[in-house]
């Protein structure tokens, strides 16, 4: 009995000791801190075992706050954590009109020309540094897929005709595509556009047929062909507005190219109901 | 002299031959999670090495000014989980407020600190070998460079990984343990080192 | 000329090459009928075209104006018509904008073509005339020459050295140059030393030149200041940098010029321009282009009008051999391929390089073995193994921080590698993201 | 109350509960644990001189110094028949201490049997001096003279044969039974009393 | 006219590849291997082959499973097959060296990426794996058939006969005290030509350096790992002698053992080797001091395969700490 | 019941300590030499996994937030020390062989990561399931390489031969590099049947 009470007294005194001193030791060293770092940390396994790969959870905390870290890096929190994380940080605050990455382009190897027969790195920044890429089209995807590697959501990838291709289902409208492409033709477009000139070419006419069978030969056809004014033209160029476009899908049907693409199976018919 | 002998075998022993990472499975956790990158890897050895020398000179007072004295040798464990989680947390505390710099560099390796395995196993370690205080000071700090030691190393390979087309399932932990398996095999040369 | 032979470190020693055109006297290649001048021909900005289409341009007479500081005009290389002005392909940049003129055969000078006198001109004078005449580097980098003779007053110069190493492969043109023409480059030199205010000039020729260290040697020998000093032979020792380094041991800081060193550098043939150019007053429209190769069925060195389509300078050798596989503007190591042989060429056309198929193949790259040839070749002290590697998995950040930035893309690793990576191309690459990802900062 | 006091009085209550079930816990099975420890040394004392049905410690104290390998001796007797003694000894082998046991018989002058309690050998070379194979070689060896190990296989009565690739290791058995040999021969000459 | 090709510069490239470099190793082990089989018989031919083949095997049949071109043609894995085999004893199981070059190839090389991508030395990692698996067999040393030393009747060192699969001692071993005796140990000229107890690969010292020259020769190898490695061992062995400060016997200690073997031609393997100049020599230092360790104070007789594959554990951090300096580096404001 | 069966299976199976969620290195390395030993580390792994489980999901009132960590150390801690002196009275062969690596219990990851992720959210009973499921993961874990290793490297399983006398064990695969290159290897197989990858 003696023995049960010492050591309930040493480890009790243990306790007591140490819960003043940490008791104390947050007050006199109280440092402030970002409150979501708190939160986060709270929601946090506290496992501290660093399978996130940052010193533990505090140090993963912070660096989900600085934003170098994503909500779900926490292997062991799974995804609830994920969850409760999201919501601490806020990622998922306001629906927006989503926002799809779209290729310009449909030069691929049936519809383009290439003017040289290329050698070197699978890259398309490397390539477009000798004269401007391989394709006769100065403006064409080069299909090397720098897009793809850039994609974190493996949500683009290069057809089998040799250009990139966006699954919009899983895109996520990040932008990194749009940033990677060294020839710019990746552009993110509202979700409910169904209407898109697929070409960036600012070509003669002439020029843009010699290259490639479905570029914008700038002949204007759809200009006259849109009743809403949602197409701008620009260095032989069109381009729609899509704050103005009502998917009406007129001006590709006059597009001689094939430039302008619709998507057909999504066109609202007008069905007139007699009586 | 013969003292100060056997204080260069224990620190040589704990640092290479019975390397806590290598040949002891002692701190796994942090050595394969923090081993990304060299600079994270020398912040994690360093506040190891801190750590673990104010644990080995903390746990051999409590051991040998309390527990023993009173007969009290089977609350041992408890009690100096409970030093060691105060202490890493005391500490952090107080880093935080006085040097906001070292705190940059070791306080955010310090909570991650409390479940490393290696500092408990200093701790009884220490006892179990029936070290002084001196020899406890040195084996925990020839033990927590060991950890540097392993730790660095192996965060310098994992780095060069990075670089390297590793077969898809073997990415990640499997790649990394068969490393720090190649890593231990090459520690066997410390073998019988000291005699 | 000193017995000491100056050298870097790394640098390689690729097959010279040059046994080819090396000992064939430059010969004056016919205008041809058609001239394309691009209006960008040198390192900067292009130049505003000061003609229209239907407008009949004298030899000589300026037809483009450059838009900044860093800019050098450009002037029409034969006589006749403008026909068009449109995008054409370039040598260096894909393609760009180019007057195309109708060469009437008269070779009729422009009123502004009087010769001068150097001694007559002061320091001021003498740089507005290089200016004028369009003078740019003509080692290939084509770098504004007038600008290199402007030092901010803060860097002081003590030390003209001009760059007869022709260290690449193949090239022959500064090397006739020298044997045929020494005088026109002292004086250049003269020139140059005079703008600058500078007392010492170099002209540094590797010592696989014997003849032209000798011929350069004699001319120089009654310049005061001014001394001939022999290179070792290994690539590249013309690159400016390892120039500078081999002759004073002075580093020309990262991102930094020359000039930081107190030192300006500039092409044999850069010099002899400018002595041309001052007496007899006509500005730059042609210069030596060494053509050579497998493809080309008798090399040669000529001296061919700017403007002049690779296609023309190639049927005045002869005409190709066969199928190209390849064809070069400048040397193997750092020259540009071309896809087309109706690009033209321009101020800094050192040589045109035909390959046949055989030469022109490439090898397939395979795993790198890390025997670190490309460390001890790299005469910058890179890693390129290292940058390579991070380029090649997208890290630009890590291939930034082994610093991407300052390879100077001289190819030795890609050279030297036996696993025959494409070192090089990475880190272009890399310099390229680094390049672009700093100016979206600098615009955030 | 303020929190730091509310806080250092909850651990004090979790820290108290957890001394208690300690305690307790401790309480019941002290006394199973101290006989385990018992009998397993008994156990080891016996299985080395099986004829002994007691041991009695000797105190070592006068020999300080002179016989540092021998940690413990012990006279084992039946009855009040002295049979023989029982050594613990640690000798340095490749990997660490070796820790073992030498029983002699005093009645033959011969070594009774050897056995070896914790050791650090390498696993399949060295560690197979811990195994039947080699201890058996020294039951039965004459007790006067100092074992020698060699090579091959043994040819006279003082030689115990090498494990292959493990000399170090055998040799480290042989200088602990021949310290514990030595110690005896001086028990014996200093009247090993009751014998 | 059919489309130029276009490519980045430079548009030339040097003669040497791949696989002319690994082609360059294997015939520079060929007296070595020559002087193995001279030494030991056909058995160690019987090794040799073994290992090689099952080391190209191992390689083809990984690089099938994962899916990845064969690249047998490039001679790496006849370079690791050779290598492993060199470092095995004459008297070896032939199914130890069929697992040895399968670890060597799958684990050690295919596993981090293959060609290239080892930080660690294939075939020593395998010897090393082998000799904490199966220690016996990797001790077990015999006398050669036909030892240089056989003619030596006055030095009577060999001590068993020549096929007798029994343990002997290696001069290393005796040297280092641990079994026979000094009278045991063989002259110093018998150590260099050859035919001494050892792996089979690494007796003759002669054969070794034969082939060294030849890749000094070539390029391949450069001489900044190997001389610091032996001369550091050498001055290290020298100062800590047996009897006290600057007594031991250095010239002995560098051309016993498998000193040579692994100096010029296991650290200097590309892969697992600092690339830059200062990096080679700090390697070649560090294999030095704990080879001379491990010999002099370690456990085992020989230390080059562990101060080696230390080495290998220490290359990236070398790598990164001894960067060369680059042209013209701005060091205050970066 | 149905929610209970499925944290367990969540234990053993999809949320495994040891390969799904490589957590507990340091004895599923050390410890795994011998399939015995394994088994013995398993099995006291999971009575503190669910006594320490069952307690905190008790007091997950009691504990203020600030001093979790050390009242969870605590706990944990006590059932290590109970499972300790249990051992020693009544398995002091496997305590032996244990040795320090049971008082390491205390620091093993996978305790306090349950008792923070699950315990101290979920009610007693599911606790205890869910202690019992991630132990029985452990220990299951911790006998196919215990059991690999041993028949490898020692020709035995739970001491019994398992090869004719002409097998020579691979030493390696109980020294530490077969700790490491087992488990790595085994996680490899893993993924590899999984298709999982990182």
């Amino acid at each position: 009995m003696e023995k049960v009470l010492l050591s309930l007294l040493s480890l009790g005194g243990m306790g007591l000791l140490f819960g003043a001193v940490l008791a104390f030791a947050s007050k006199r060293f109280a440092v402030e801190k970002d409150p979501r770092v708190e939160a986060i940390h709270e929601v946090l396994p506290g496992a501290n075992c660093g399978a996130c790969g940052y010193p533990g959870c505090d140090g993963f905390a912070q660096a989900v706050v600085a934003g170098r870290a994503p909500v779900d890096g926490c292997t062991v929190g799974g995804a609830t954590v994920a969850m409760k994380v999201g919501a601490i940080m806020g990622v998922d605050v306001e629906e927006r009109e989503r926002a799809i990455a779209r290729v310009l382009c449909q030069g691929n190897c049936h519809n383009a020309v290439n003017k040289y027969e290329y050698k070197g790195i699978q890259d398309c920044v490397a390539a477009s540094m000798l004269a401007g890429g391989y394709k006769g089209c100065s403006y064409g995807c080069l299909g090397l897929g720098t897009c793809v590697r850039a994609c974190p959501f493996d949500a683009i990838h290069i057809a089998d005709d040799g250009i990139a291709v966006v699954d919009p289902d899983k895109c996520t409208g990040c932008g990194k595509c749009v940033e990677a492409c060294p020839k710019k033709l990746i552009e993110l477009i509202p979700q409910s556009s169904l209407v898109q000139v697929l070409c960036i070419s600012r070509d003669p006419g002439k020029q843009v047929r010699q290259n490639c069978k479905v570029g914008c030969i700038g002949c204007r056809l759809c200009v006259k062909a849109c009743q809403f004014d949602a197409i701008d033209f620009v260095d032989n160029l069109a381009r729609i507005r899509y704050d103005k476009c009502v998917n009406c899908m007129a001006c590709a049907e006059k597009c001689p190219t094939g430039a302008i693409y619709a998507d057909f199976s999504k066109r609202k018919v007008a069905s007139v109901s007699e009586g | 002299m013969e003292y100060v002998s056997k204080i260069f075998v224990i620190l040589i022993s704990s640092i290479l031959i019975n390397n806590f990472v290598m040949s002891r499975f002692l701190g796994i956790c942090p050595f394969l999670g923090v081993s990304k990158r060299v600079e994270t890897a020398v912040g994690m050895g360093a506040a190891v090495t801190f750590v673990m020398a104010m644990t080995s000179l903390i746990t051999y007072i409590v051991q040998y000014a309390i527990l023993e004295p009173l007969g009290l040798g089977y609350l041992q464990t408890i009690i100096f989980i409970l030093v060691i989680a105060s202490l890493v947390q005391f500490v952090e505390m107080v880093i935080q407020k006085t040097s906001p710099t070292l705190y940059q560099a070791l306080g955010v390796y310090l909570p991650l600190i409390t479940t490393n395995c290696a500092v408990l196993g200093v701790a009884i370690i220490n006892i179990d070998e029936k070290y002084d205080l001196i020899q406890a000071l040195f084996n925990g700090v020839g033990a927590a460079l060991g950890f540097t030691l392993a730790i660095v190393l192996f965060a310098g390979i994992r780095e060069r990984l990075e670089l390297s087309d590793i077969p898809k399932p073997l990415k990640g932990f499997p790649i990394a343990l068969i490393t720090a398996g190649l890593m231990s095999v090459a520690f066997l040369g410390f073998q019988g080192l000291i005699k | 000329m000193g017995l000491k032979v100056f050298g870097f470190k790394g640098g390689v020693h690729p097959p010279h090459r040059k046994e080819g055109t090396q000992d064939k006297a430059v010969e004056r290649m016919q205008a041809p009928k058609l001239v394309y001048i691009h209006l960008q021909q040198h390192t900067g900005a292009p130049c505003e075209p000061l003609v229209k289409p239907g407008d009949r341009v004298k030899l000589g007479q300026k037809i483009g104006q450059p838009k900044g500081f860093v800019g050098a005009p450009v002037h029409a290389s034969v006589s006749g018509v403008v026909k068009e002005i449109k995008q054409m392909p370039h040598p260096a940049m894909g393609e760009g904008l180019a007057v195309i003129i109708e060469n009437d055969g008269m070779d009729e000078p422009d009123e502004s073509i009087i010769p001068r006198d150097m001694e007559s001109m002061d320091a001021e004078e003498l740089r507005n005339l290089i200016l004028e005449a369009g003078i740019v580097g003509m080692g290939g980098a084509a770098f504004p020459t007038h600008v290199k003779l402007s030092p901010p007053k803060d860097k002081k110069i003590d030390l003209v050295i001009l760059n007869g190493a022709e260290c690449e492969p193949y090239l022959t043109a500064d090397h006739r140059l020298m044997v045929e023409n020494p005088q026109d480059i002292v004086e250049g030199l003269k020139v140059i030393m005079k703008v600058l205010g500078v007392e010492r000039g170099y002209i540094a020729i590797e010592d696989n030149k014997p003849d032209a260290i000798r011929a350069m040697a004699d001319a120089a020998k009654s310049v005061s200041g001014v001394e001939v000093v022999k290179l070792k032979t290994r690539y590249p020792q013309g690159a400016e940098k390892q120039l500078i380094y081999a002759l004073t041991g002075r580093q020309v800081p990262s991102g930094g010029l020359p000039m930081d060193v107190g030192v300006v550098v500039n092409n044999v043939g850069t010099a002899a321009a400018i002595a041309r150019a001052i007496k007899t007053g006509m500005p730059l429209i042609e210069r030596i282009v060494t053509v050579t190769g497998g493809g080309v069925a008798q090399p040669k060195n000529l001296l061919v009008r700017i403007g002049t389509p690779f296609k023309d300078v190639i049927d005045a050798c002869g005409g190709l051999v066969g199928q190209p596989a390849k064809v070069i503007s400048g040397g193997p190591m750092m020259g540009i391929a071309q896809y087309t042989l109706d690009v033209p060429v321009i101020k800094g056309t050192s040589g045109i390089l035909v390959l046949t198929k055989q030469e022109a193949e490439t090898p397939e790259p395979g795993p790198c073995i890390r025997c670190g040839r490309c460390v001890e070749a790299c005469p910058m002290g890179l890693m390129p193994l290292f940058i390579s590697a991070y380029a090649l998995k997208g890290d630009y950040d890590n291939s930034e921080r082994l610093h991407a930035m300052d390879c100077i893309e001289c190819g030795c690793c890609s050279y030297i590698c036996p696993a025959k990576r494409p070192l090089v191309q990475s880190v272009r690459t890399a310099k390229r993201v680094i390049t672009e990802r700093r100016k979206r900062a600098a615009a955030n | 109350m303020s929190e730091g006091v509310k806080l250092s009085i909850k651990l004090f209550i979790i820290t108290a509960v957890a001394a208690l079930a300690l305690g307790i816990t401790y309480a019941v099975t002290e006394e199973p644990i101290r006989i385990q420890n018992e009998l397993a040394s008994l156990e080891t004392r016996k299985a080395v001189l099986p004829g002994a049905e007691e041991f009695v410690q000797i105190d070592l104290s006068e020999y300080k110094g002179q016989y540092p390998n021998v940690v413990e001796a012990y006279q084992g007797k039946s009855g009040s028949d002295t049979v023989g003694y029982v050594f613990k000894v640690i000798s340095k082998g490749y990997g660490g201490d070796v820790e073992l046991f030498v029983g002699i018989n005093s009645k033959e002058d011969r070594i009774e049997n050897v056995s070896i309690v914790s050791h650090n050998e390498t696993p399949g070379l060295g560690a197979k001096a811990a195994g039947s194979d080699f201890l058996s070689q020294y039951s039965g060896k004459p007790a006067g003279s100092p074992l020698a190990v060699v090579r091959g296989s043994a040819t006279k009565d003082t030689e115990v044969q090498a494990i292959t690739g493990a000399t170090i290791s055998s040799k480290a058995v042989t200088e602990g039974v021949n310290s514990a040999l030595e110690l005896y021969g001086r028990l014996l000459k200093d009247g090993g009393a009751e014998g | 006219m059919e489309p130029l090709i276009v490519s980045s510069s430079p548009h030339v490239y040097s003669k040497d590849t791949t696989a002319r470099i690994m082609l360059d190793v294997v015939l520079a082990l060929l007296p070595a291997a020559a002087a193995g089989v001279y030494f030991f018989g056909g058995r160690a031919a019987l090794i040799m082959v073994i290992s090689v083949l099952s080391a190209v095997m191992t390689e083809a049949i990984v690089q099938k499973l994962m899916k990845k071109p064969v690249t047998i043609s490039d001679w790496s894995a006849v370079v690791t097959g050779l290598m492993l085999a060199f470092n095995l004893p004459p008297t070896v199981p032939l199914w130890l060296p069929v697992v040895g070059s399968a670890i060597a190839i799958a684990l050690v090389k295919q596993a981090f990426g293959g060609l290239g991508h080892n930080f660690m030395n294939p075939a020593l990692a395998a010897r090393a794996i082998l000799l904490a698996a199966w220690p016996v067999y990797m001790t077990t040393w015999a006398d050669p058939i036909r030892g240089a030393a056989s003619g030596m009747a006055s030095t009577n060192w060999s001590v068993s006969g020549a096929t007798d699969a029994v343990s002997s001692a290696t001069p290393l071993a005796i040297l280092k005290g641990l079994e026979g005796t000094e009278e045991q140990l063989p002259p110093l000229w018998s150590i260099i030509v050859g035919g001494t107890r050892g792996c089979l690969g690494e007796t003759s010292d002669l054969a070794l350096l034969i082939g060294a020259a030849y890749l000094l020769w070539r390029r391949v190898i450069s001489w900044r790992i190997p001389v610091s490695f032996i001369g550091t061992v050498a001055l290290l062995t020298w100062i800590l002698g047996p009897q006290g400060l600057f007594t031991g016997n250095a010239i002995y200690h560098i051309f016993s053992g498998g000193l040579m073997l692994g100096a010029f031609y296991m650290a200097t393997d590309y892969s697992s080797s600092p690339v830059t100049p200062k990096g080679q020599i700090i390697m070649g230092i560090g294999c030095g001091i704990i080879t001379s360790i491990i010999r002099l104070y370690g456990g085992y007789p020989e230390g080059v395969t562990y101060s080696i594959l230390l080495m290998n554990v220490a290359t990236p951090l070398i790598d990164r700490f001894t960067m060369p300096r680059i042209y013209g580096e701005v060091r205050a404001d970066v | 019941m149905k929610k209970a069966l499925s944290v367990f299976f969540n234990g053993v199976i999809n949320e495994n300590p040891t390969f799904r969620m490589v957590l507990g290195m340091c004895p599923t390395l050390a410890l795994t030499t011998a399939a015995i030993n394994g088994i013995g580390m398993g099995l006291a792994t999971t009575f503190v996994l669910i006594g320490s489980n069952l307690v905190i999901s008790l007091l997950k009132n009691f504990i203020p937030q600030k001093i979790r960590i050390p009242a969870f150390v605590v706990v944990i801690a006590t059932f290590v020390t109970v499972v300790s002196m249990i051992m020693q009275a009544f398995l002091p062969e496997l305590n032996e062989s244990l040795g320090i690596y049971i008082p390491l219990i205390v620091v093993n990851c996978i305790i306090l990561a349950r008792a923070e992720s699950f315990a101290s959210k979920n009610s007693a009973l599911l606790s205890v399931v869910d202690g019992l499921g991630m132990g029985v993961g452990f220990t299951l874990a911790l006998l196919l390489l215990g059991s690999i290793r041993e028949i490898l490297g020692a020709g035995t399983w739970f001491g019994m031969p398992v090869f004719p006398e002409s097998f020579s064990p691979a030493v390696i695969m109980i020294l530490p590099p077969g700790g490491f290159i087992t488990l790595g290897l085994v996680l490899g197989l893993l993924n590899k049947l999984t298709g999982r990858t990182e």
